[in-house]
């Protein structure tokens, strides 16, 4: 099956960029949330059709599944179900997040049009040809325990850290 | 053997004495600097006869401070800081003296502060290291400040920063230009050092970038001087100071800056300070500072704000003197610097011991005081003739020295400058007579007691250096032609041929 | 030869997530659009990963670690705010202010 | 060193710095018993001991025949370069001169004021400024180069402040002690300036020297000596009151009268005129100078006389006269009569120191009737005078003869020096015409002197009594203290001629020829100028004749018995208030120069540019600028975290395009 | 000692200073859980702080005296002098924080002992950004210490100020740190590569740089600009500062900002060494914060939020430093640091010891009078406000001076005037704290009864004023460490003239 993934990139790529599109405009901060998931769905599509079958599942897992729970968890508990009258900026709140975005993303847009420097690019198929060799989760882990051990403890401090934190914020009394 | 540590001691003995001062008991303050302002002038005294007038740069100490940069601690000194040294030591005991009673809170630190500020003006006027003078000139800032805002009358905090802003702007944008100079001789030469010696013979050809660099040095001492229409600090800062520090401002102060036109900006950018344009610009300067200053002071009410513009008038004699650059204008300017700082500070000192017993500086808060106070009378009598330069007295020396010189290089300019003569014995003559003279109008001035033993203590040495330079100059004006004639020689190698040459 | 949509669209989702954060005033939701901002930095990776070597993919996985810390933080600080005003409005935001 | 008498010249000036010195000390000192009388002869004493060295002096120095000055070096006072400054005295014929009459003189008024001053409770100070006039004076007629002269030349101008301003505690003293020396000041300028100018060109301030390297070193008739010698006249012109210069004179009698005598009559205010003669070939070297030296000399002489006419205070009148006396000096040594000058200086010394004595005691007098009677009446305005002669004979006696003196009746002093300024004028008439205006003017002085003098005489001794009828009795000669130094002053006024009787009378002409190696350089630079005898004798009856109509004129004219005391005197109108009010000079100067400069000062100087302008406006204001940008922040920095995001990405915004771009 | 990161011990010694205080964290941690009810708990926590602290110090002592480095080529820390010396800043600002929290924490009730874990792993995060030689690392230490400091920011729970500090600090925190996100993902897209070393490499193959390096590099400047209140991304730090407690400022005044330029620093040097468009982005970055800041600061009453703004300014000096580059610049940026970190620090402490719940309500005419009362802790807040100034013998005066040669040498005499004119600016607020202490009159009778610091924050305090006194008069041993430090992280010294 040599189905040319593009179309099926644009059409998740369509979706993620009209749910966030959604995402930012509905009042409803529960609807903002479902519709983020959506999105994170939608790039989860995205990176399995960018080889990156591993990174989806966590996408799924980690994003749309534990994070976004966690979102949606503190929003109930905060009763902010219904919309707040102040939750969403007037016309000029709109008018300059159009006009600043607009601006961004006039000068982020030339950089989706150039080329990558050859001298760095792996030759095409390098990716899938090492998921072959090691699976897609050893692809990962691999240099995930070898050159990035440092960064991967870090990260785990940092998870303590935060951990941490979280705890001193919201426990009852200090 | 005086020779190696006598400016090294000048510099570390009021630092300690004023730790000192800071730490004893406040009763004692006042003694203990007293004392140690008397011990400080002892010490200087003897450089008087060690001097040789003929050895250039004398007294040298140079030790190794922050080699990273080639700092060091260099002092040394010469014909023209000779004599503003010795003024520093001489009016601080008068100054302490003169504090005795109108310093009523806070004496240790006052005193303390004395003290520290003369380490930081002796400094400046000692330091051959332009880190080094750097540091002094801003540090001498801080207790002046202190004195200005802890110790002043109503208006002091204003005043205070007033002082504080203006100096501290003109010297940071000098510490740039003194940083360019270090890197443009470091390039020259490869040797990075703040060395005056060593900056001064590499500042040539720095081409257009001299403009600036004398830009900042103009700025930073032209505030000090204070010219035209950088003065308005002046009047504050004198009117709000207690009267050491009107004394010590007008007195010393005020010098650093002509001081360091002399020491650094004319020889550093003779190019630039003696092209057509600059000159003319510095002339007029001098002689707004000159007419003007009198003019104003002769206006004013308060009698403490009619010396600060006179003190305006007087330094511009002294720039117009410096830049004439003949033998006699030069002289004379460091003359009058000397005198001025006499005169003023003992007109000062006059005024705050008025204001002890009357509590105004108002001139028309008095008049007719001298049946009351004849001593008193007499002795303003005598300082205000010398500060209108009377002949006899210190004031015509100098005057006399600096528009004869300057005659012969701007002889128009001289000619209006001479009529500051005029307009000086117009403000001061009338002042003296709203005050000591007319009708003794307000009756609560039939009380006023003349001069106590320690006031007459105070003035009768400025009286004798009035009398002194006013009658033998000789000795002064001989220990500094050699600077000013290698000065001026250093300037101008055409006039040096024919300095003083009519 | 999906690098240059990859980074059209992820520049796409994170100028949306910046409008959002322009947009919005309700602390949570704001912080939703900054993860979508950090998911639109996730494709960017992932799509240069292709071609650039897996060190784009372990570098999402950090992300994913950093974002799960910012939420756990962050909406504890939300929580926190929310104690005092009973409300994660920014309106309400200004006891710290030029005065 | 000479090795004679001469040599002890340092001791005229040091005898009376030691008299200021001691009376100073003393002045501070509160009263005692005794210290009057040693005041008195401390005061009195230092100045007889300068005169009877000046005598020796002036023996010695006649002994030498020296035709070139004898010149003492005492020490360096400003060494500077070439500039070398000592501090020098010159023995020549013209400073011995000086000498004496600056000694004699002032020893006799020295001696007057023991008695006029005797209650004054300044006493002590009196003495001290007294003794100190008279050490500066020495020192500018005796000093050898300009800078020392102008010393002497600024000292004299301070006494002459402190004394006018004597009783301090009347503002009008005050302000004429004021008025006196800052119009001295405005001459002095010139001075300076004039000194400058001669050091850059010859190279020195030394009268030697520079009188040596003038003719080589200047052009004659040059711009750069015209500019010396004019600034010069400049300050002489502030020195010996003439116009524009003369105001202050006339307050200046404010002063203690004796002060009057000595100061403003005698010795001071005739510096300039030595000054002159002093410099006389420099003068000579610029013939403009000197006509304008000589104009302005005769057009004072004139104009003072007219206001003199119209004064009612005594000491007023002998004020102009003295102006109208100084202007014919000048008007002589302009002509380059330098001998003439200093003759006249001379008689005029005596006759005017006169004068003001003789006035001083008839105040004295008046002074006491008031007082007596405590009536605050003016005892200087001779409407409340007149028919003194009964109660002060001795006065009334010598004072006529010192008015006859000064209105030039033959024999007496003032004949013959006028009558030789006269004579010069009209001979250097027949070179330059304009000459000839002057000698008009001095002619017409001369009638208006007689007149005014006259007038004087006769409101104050004769006709009725206008003190009133309770002071009358009070009325009486002073002590002989005063009246005794009048006497000889008396003798001297008669006999001064001597001094000089032009050879038309076949006189000696001593003091011409006493004076000659001083003058002579000049002469030989003026042109000659020679009257025939018979000339001369015409000019001499006119002199004579004018003099003789003035005063029959006054004395028809005059009326004295109509005049009523000042309190109920008339305003008048005309020209005689324009004379009474001095042609209104001193409103006009006023008006154009002290107001305007005091309001400029005040108002825009200080007000506007000091105030306003530079301080608010400058300093401040970039203070308050800065602070006010500060306080701009503050609608950005509004806790608004929406603001702070939208200020962020602009800043993005910014950084990126900077970068990309 | 060469290290040789692909052999594990190697590894384990380049990060010793970090695995030390990690330890240390995890033992704090188990003590916390196991007391934190009483003062005294607090207390020893505060004390086993100070001890890992300290070991940590000695760690990095040791490796910097035996001159580790690291061998071979692609490794993810660094190991040079440079990082030792910043880790130094990091556990000193840290250490003084600690002794001024001593007295704070208990006056203002906080008793809870994770305080100082968060403190720790706080220092872990900028000891991390400070040694990372790949942007990864950098990025996650930026992470751990944010994190750790947002929640620090709102510790004060109980006061809403504070809540709502932290999350203003927290929602911006996050949202910047999305672009510096973004930054590097650019980069690594521009260059295939993180790592530090490596982005050099492509960069000087490169040439001329990519759009999307330039963009990578500006969004990059972006992040750290927040991180180190660079205007216009410093609108934060006046609110934050205002609403956390007051040693939490310190804290972030000093290491956040130190750790923020540290990594700025490095990227800046070892990966932009060859882009010249950052220095061209830094020059006006700098211009705007030292103006910006410092007439904002003019404007200001409350003492703290003056003190957040002359922070502002003085990360304006600071940028000075870094786009002067060169060694001399490398130096300088390290000289002034240590400087702005003693001196800040003792300003904040004497500030904390002055205010009352925090300090929200010290307004610096409070200071009235205060000299007459406490003199020496006036006298050690005149030290900081002149140093601060940067007045000759004081530290600041030579850190700025430093830093105007390393300008002036680079040819950047513009940017050496306005930074001396902002200076003259500043003078209006800082001398304002002097006249209040010294030339006021104390507004109440007893105005400062309880201005009181405990021994611990007066030797903070004293270390602080000693520090400024000393180095101002006597730096060269300072001057020595910090061009020790030049070397390492300076690869292209030689781009400016450096001053011997």
């Amino acid at each position: 099956m040599s189905l040319s993934p593009v179309p099926f990139f644009w059409f998740f790529g369509g979706i993620a960029m009209g749910s966030a599109l959604l995402c930012i405009t509905r009042k409803n901060a529960v609807a903002s949330a479902l519709w983020l998931v959506v999105t994170l769905f939608a790039l989860a599509a995205l990176f399995v059709l960018l080889d990156a079958q591993f990174i989806a599942a966590m996408q799924v897992l980690v994003y749309a599944g534990a994070i976004m729970v966690l979102f949606l968890f503190v929003i109930m508990l905060l009763n902010l179900g219904r919309p707040g009258p102040t939750d969403i900026k007037g016309p000029v709140g709109l008018g300059m997040a159009v006009l600043l975005g607009g601006a961004l993303l006039f000068l982020l847009q030339p950089l989706t049009q150039l080329a990558l420097p050859t001298g760095i690019q792996l030759p095409a198929g390098t990716i899938p040809a090492l998921q072959q060799q090691q699976g897609v989760v050893g692809s990962v882990a691999n240099p995930l325990f070898t050159a990035y051990l440092i960064p991967f403890e870090i990260a785990s401090v940092l998870l303590l850290a935060a951990i941490v934190g979280a705890v001193v914020l919201a426990k009852r009394k200090l | 053997m005086y020779e190696r540590w006598v400016l090294t001691a000048l510099l570390a003995w009021p630092l300690v004495a004023g730790v000192v001062v800071l730490l004893l008991p406040a009763r004692l303050a006042k003694y203990v600097a007293l004392a140690a302002s008397l011990v400080e002038f002892a010490i200087s005294v003897p450089l008087w006869w060690t001097f040789v007038p003929a050895g250039g740069m004398q007294f040298l100490v140079d030790r190794a401070w922050i080699p990273a940069w080639g700092i060091h601690f260099t002092v040394g000194v010469d014909g023209i800081s000779l004599f503003l040294v010795l003024l520093t030591t001489f009016l601080m005991p008068l100054s302490i003296l003169g504090s005795w009673s109108y310093i009523t809170t806070r004496e240790a630190g006052f005193y303390a502060m004395l003290l520290v500020l003369t380490t930081g003006m002796i400094g400046v006027f000692v330091a051959l290291d332009l880190f080094f003078f750097y540091v002094m000139w801003e540090v001498m800032l801080i207790p002046m400040y202190f004195i200005i805002g802890v110790w002043g009358g109503d208006n002091r905090l204003y005043a205070a920063i007033k002082f504080f802003v203006y100096t501290f702007f003109g010297s940071l944008l000098m510490l740039v230009a003194i940083l360019v100079l270090y890197l443009h001789a470091g390039r020259a030469t490869g040797i990075y050092s703040f060395s005056y010696a060593h900056l001064l013979s590499n500042a040539k050809d720095l081409g257009p970038v001299a403009w600036w660099l004398f830009g900042a040095f103009f700025l930073a001492f032209a505030i000090k001087v204070p010219m035209f229409p950088l003065h308005t600090w002046l009047p504050d800062a004198h009117v709000e100071a207690p009267t050491a520090g009107s004394v010590i401002l007008a007195g010393i102060l005020l010098k650093m800056g002509t001081y360091g036109f002399l020491r650094f900006a004319l020889p550093f950018f003779p190019a630039v300070a003696l092209n057509q344009s600059v000159q003319l610009g510095i002339v007029i300067l001098s002689l707004i500072g000159i007419i003007y200053g009198g003019l104003v002071a002769m206006v004013q009410p308060d009698f403490k704000k009619l010396i600060a513009y006179s003190s305006v008038a007087h330094l511009g004699f002294v720039m117009l003197g410096i830049w004439a650059l003949t033998l006699q204008s030069v002289q004379g300017a460091l003359l009058i610097m000397i005198n001025h700082g006499i005169s003023t500070g003992a007109l000062f000192f006059l005024v705050g011991m008025m204001y002890e017993r009357r509590h105004s500086r108002l001139i028309e808060a008095y008049g007719g005081i001298a049946r009351v106070v004849p001593l008193f009378a007499a002795i303003l009598t005598i300082v205000s003739l010398s500060s209108i330069a009377l002949p006899g007295t210190n004031g015509f020396v100098g005057e006399f020295l600096v528009l004869l010189g300057s005659f012969r290089t701007y002889p128009i300019a001289t000619a209006v400058a001479t009529t500051g003569v005029i307009v000086a014995a117009a403000y001061l003559l009338t002042a003296l007579q709203r005050v000591i003279y007319n009708p003794l109008a307000h009756p609560e001035n039939e009380a006023l007691t003349d001069l106590t033993p320690r006031e007459i203590a105070v003035l009768v040495p400025l009286l004798v250096c009035i009398l002194w330079v006013g009658i033998y100059p000789k000795p002064f004006l001989q220990r500094m032609e050699p600077a000013a004639r290698a000065l001026i020689e250093q300037l101008r190698p055409s006039a040096a041929a024919t300095a003083g040459q009519p | 030869m999906l690098l240059r949509p990859a980074l059209f669209i992820s520049a796409v989702l994170f100028t949306l997530g910046v409008a959002g954060v322009l947009f919005r005033r309700n602390a949570i939701v704001i912080f939703m659009c900054v993860e979508l901002m950090l998911n639109a930095v996730n494709l960017t990776f992932v799509a240069l990963a292709q071609t650039l070597g897996m060190g784009g993919q372990v570098f999402v996985f950090f992300v994913m670690a950093v974002a799960a810390a910012e939420a756990a933080v962050g909406l504890a600080i939300i929580l926190a705010v929310f104690r005092h005003k009973q409300s994660v409005s920014l309106q309400n935001m200004n006891l710290l202010r030029d005065g | 060193m000479t090795g004679t008498a001469v040599d002890l010249i340092w001791l005229a000036p040091a005898l009376a710095l030691l008299g200021f010195v001691l009376n100073g000390v003393l002045s501070l000192t509160r009263p005692w018993a005794g210290a009057k009388t040693l005041v008195s002869l401390i005061g009195v004493g230092v100045l007889v001991g300068a005169f009877i060295v000046a005598l020796a002096v002036f023996r010695g120095f006649f002994g030498l025949h020296a035709d070139a000055p004898v010149v003492f070096r005492y020490w360096s006072w400003i060494p500077v370069g070439t500039l070398q400054v000592d501090v020098a005295l010159q023995v020549d014929q013209l400073s011995t001169v000086m000498l004496l009459v600056v000694t004699g003189v002032g020893s006799l008024i020295h001696l007057f004021s023991v008695g006029y001053m005797s209650e004054d409770p300044g006493y002590a100070r009196y003495f001290a400024y007294l003794n100190l006039f008279v050490f500066f004076m020495l020192v500018l007629v005796l000093a050898a180069n300009f800078a020392v002269m102008f010393v002497g030349w600024e000292g004299v101008g301070l006494c002459s402040y402190l004394l006018i301003g004597f009783w301090f505690n009347d503002a009008v003293n005050a302000n004429a002690g004021r008025k006196a020396i800052i119009m001295n000041r405005i001459g002095d300028f010139g001075f300076m300036v004039a000194m400058f100018l001669i050091f850059w060109s010859t190279g020195s301030l030394d009268f030697g020297t520079v009188f040596t390297r003038a003719p080589t070193a200047l052009v004659m008739g040059g711009s750069a000596i015209t500019a010396i010698t004019l600034l010069l006249f400049l300050g002489c012109t502030g020195k010996s009151a003439q116009i524009p210069l003369y105001t202050w004179l006339p307050d200046a009698m404010a002063g203690p009268t004796p002060v009057s005598a000595l100061i403003h009559a005698a010795t001071m205010v005739t510096a300039g005129v030595y000054l002159v003669a002093r410099c006389n070939l420099l003068f000579a070297m610029a013939p403009l100078s000197s006509a304008i030296v000589a104009g302005v000399g005769a057009l004072t002489a004139l104009f003072a006389a007219t206001i003199a006419l119209k004064q009612w205070d005594i000491k007023k009148v002998l004020a102009y006269s003295t102006i109208s006396q100084l202007g014919y000096m000048f008007l002589a040594v302009g002509t380059g009569a330098i001998s003439a000058g200093i003759f006249h200086l001379a008689t005029h010394a005596f006759f005017k120191a006169l004068l003001f004595l003789g006035s001083g005691s008839v105040i004295y007098a008046m002074h006491h009737a008031y007082h007596a009677t405590h009536s605050h009446e003016d005892a200087q305005d001779m409407r409340n005078m007149g028919g003194l002669r009964r109660s002060m004979p001795w006065t009334t006696a010598l004072m006529w003869i010192a008015t006859l003196a000064v209105a030039g009746i033959p024999v007496l002093s003032g004949f013959f020096s006028k009558d030789e300024i006269l004579t010069a004028a009209f001979a250097r008439g027949s070179t330059h015409p304009e000459w000839l205006v002057f000698w008009g003017f001095g002619l017409l002085a001369a009638l208006l002197t007689a007149f005014y003098m006259t007038r004087l005489m006769l409101y104050t001794f004769s006709g009725p009594n206008r003190t009133g009828e309770n002071e009358q009795a009070h009325l009486h000669e002073a002590p002989w203290i005063m009246t005794g130094p009048l006497v000889v002053l008396a003798v001297l006024s008669v006999i001064g001629g001597l001094l000089n009787v032009p050879a038309l009378y076949h006189g000696g002409e001593w003091l011409h020829h006493w004076l000659e190696p001083v003058v002579q350089p000049s002469v030989a630079l003026l042109p000659e100028a020679h009257l025939t005898s018979a000339t001369e004798w015409i000019l001499v009856g006119v002199a004579v004749a004018t003099a003789t109509i003035g005063m029959t004129g006054a004395w028809r004219l005059l009326k004295p018995e109509r005049l009523v005391p000042a309190r109920s005197a008339p305003e008048e109108r005309g020209l005689a208030r324009l004379l009474r009010n001095k042609w209104y000079v001193d409103e006009i100067y006023d008006a154009l120069i002290v107001r305007p400069v005091v309001w400029l000062s005040r108002e825009v100087l200080w007000k506007q540019i000091d105030q306003r302008v530079v301080d608010s406006a400058g300093v401040n204001g970039a203070a308050r600028g800065a602070r006010a940008l500060g306080w701009a922040n503050r609608w950005l920095q509004s806790g608004q975290v929406g603001t702070y995001v939208a200020v962020f990405v602009v800043g993005v915004l910014l950084v990126l395009w900077r970068a990309i771009s | 000692m060469r290290l040789d990161p692909s052999v594990y011990p190697d590894l384990l010694l380049s990060l010793l200073p970090e695995l030390v205080l990690t330890g240390w964290a995890l033992v704090l941690l188990l003590f916390v859980a196991w007391r934190h009810k009483t003062v005294r708990d607090l207390r020893i926590a505060g004390w086993l702080t100070l001890l890992a602290l300290v070991s940590t110090a000695v760690a990095t002592w040791w490796l910097w005296w035996n001159r580790a480095g690291m061998q071979g080529f692609v490794t993810m820390v660094a190991a040079d002098d440079f990082r030792w010396v910043a880790d130094w800043v990091f556990l000193g600002a840290a250490g003084l924080t600690v002794l001024i929290s001593f007295a704070y924490l208990e006056r203002e009730q906080l008793l809870a002992p994770e305080y100082y874990v968060l403190l720790i792993f706080g220092t872990l995060g900028m000891m991390v950004m400070a040694a990372g030689a790949d942007l990864m690392v950098i990025f996650l230490g930026l992470e751990l210490m944010s994190v750790a400091v947002y929640v620090l920011a709102g510790f004060d729970r109980r006061r809403a100020r504070s809540a709502e500090a932290a999350l203003k600090y927290f929602l911006l925190g996050a949202f910047a740190s999305g672009f510096l996100l973004y930054g590097i993902a650019l980069v690594y897209g521009a260059t295939g590569t993180t790592n530090l070393g490596l982005v050099g490499g492509q960069v000087s193959i490169m040439g001329k740089p990519s759009v999307m390096l330039l963009a990578g590099l500006a969004l990059l400047i972006v992040g750290f600009g927040f991180k180190v209140a660079a205007v216009p991304f410093h609108m934060w730090a006046p609110d934050v500062y205002d609403g956390a407690p007051t040693p939490v400022t310190a804290f972030m005044a000093t290491g956040v900002k130190a750790a923020a330029f540290a990594a700025l620093f490095r990227i800046m040097n070892q990966a932009f060494g060859g882009v010249a468009a950052w220095h061209d982005i830094l020059w006006w970055l700098a211009v705007v914060t030292m103006i910006g800041g410092n007439l904002f600061a003019l404007s200001q009453r409350s003492l703290k939020r003056m003190l957040a703004y002359s922070s502002v300014a003085h990360a304006g000096y600071l940028l000075v430093a870094l786009t002067a580059g060169g060694a001399a610049g490398t130096s300088a940026f390290l000289v002034y640091v240590i400087a702005y970190t003693l001196m800040s620090l003792g300003a904040f402490a004497v500030l904390s010891a002055k205010g009352r719940a925090g300090e929200s309500d010290v307004l610096i005419d409070d200071l009235a009078g205060l000299a007459s009362r406490c003199p020496w802790l006036a006298f050690a807040l005149a030290v900081c406000m002149l140093s601060l100034l940067g007045f000759p013998g004081t530290a600041g005066f030579i850190g700025k001076w430093y830093i105007l040669i390393a300008a002036t040498s680079a040819g950047q005499n513009t940017l050496a005037a306005i930074l001396v004119l902002t200076s003259v600016v500043s003078a209006g607020y800082y001398l304002p704290v002097i006249m209040a202490m010294y030339m006021k009159p104390e507004p109440i009778a007893a105005a400062h009864v309880d201005v009181q610091l405990d021994r611990w924050g007066r030797s903070a305090v004293a270390v602080v004023v000693v520090g400024l006194l000393l180095f101002g008069v006597w730096p060269n041993r300072l001057f020595e460490l910090a061009r020790s430090a030049v070397e390492s992280v300076q690869p292209t010294a030689t781009t400016a003239i450096t001053p011997p």
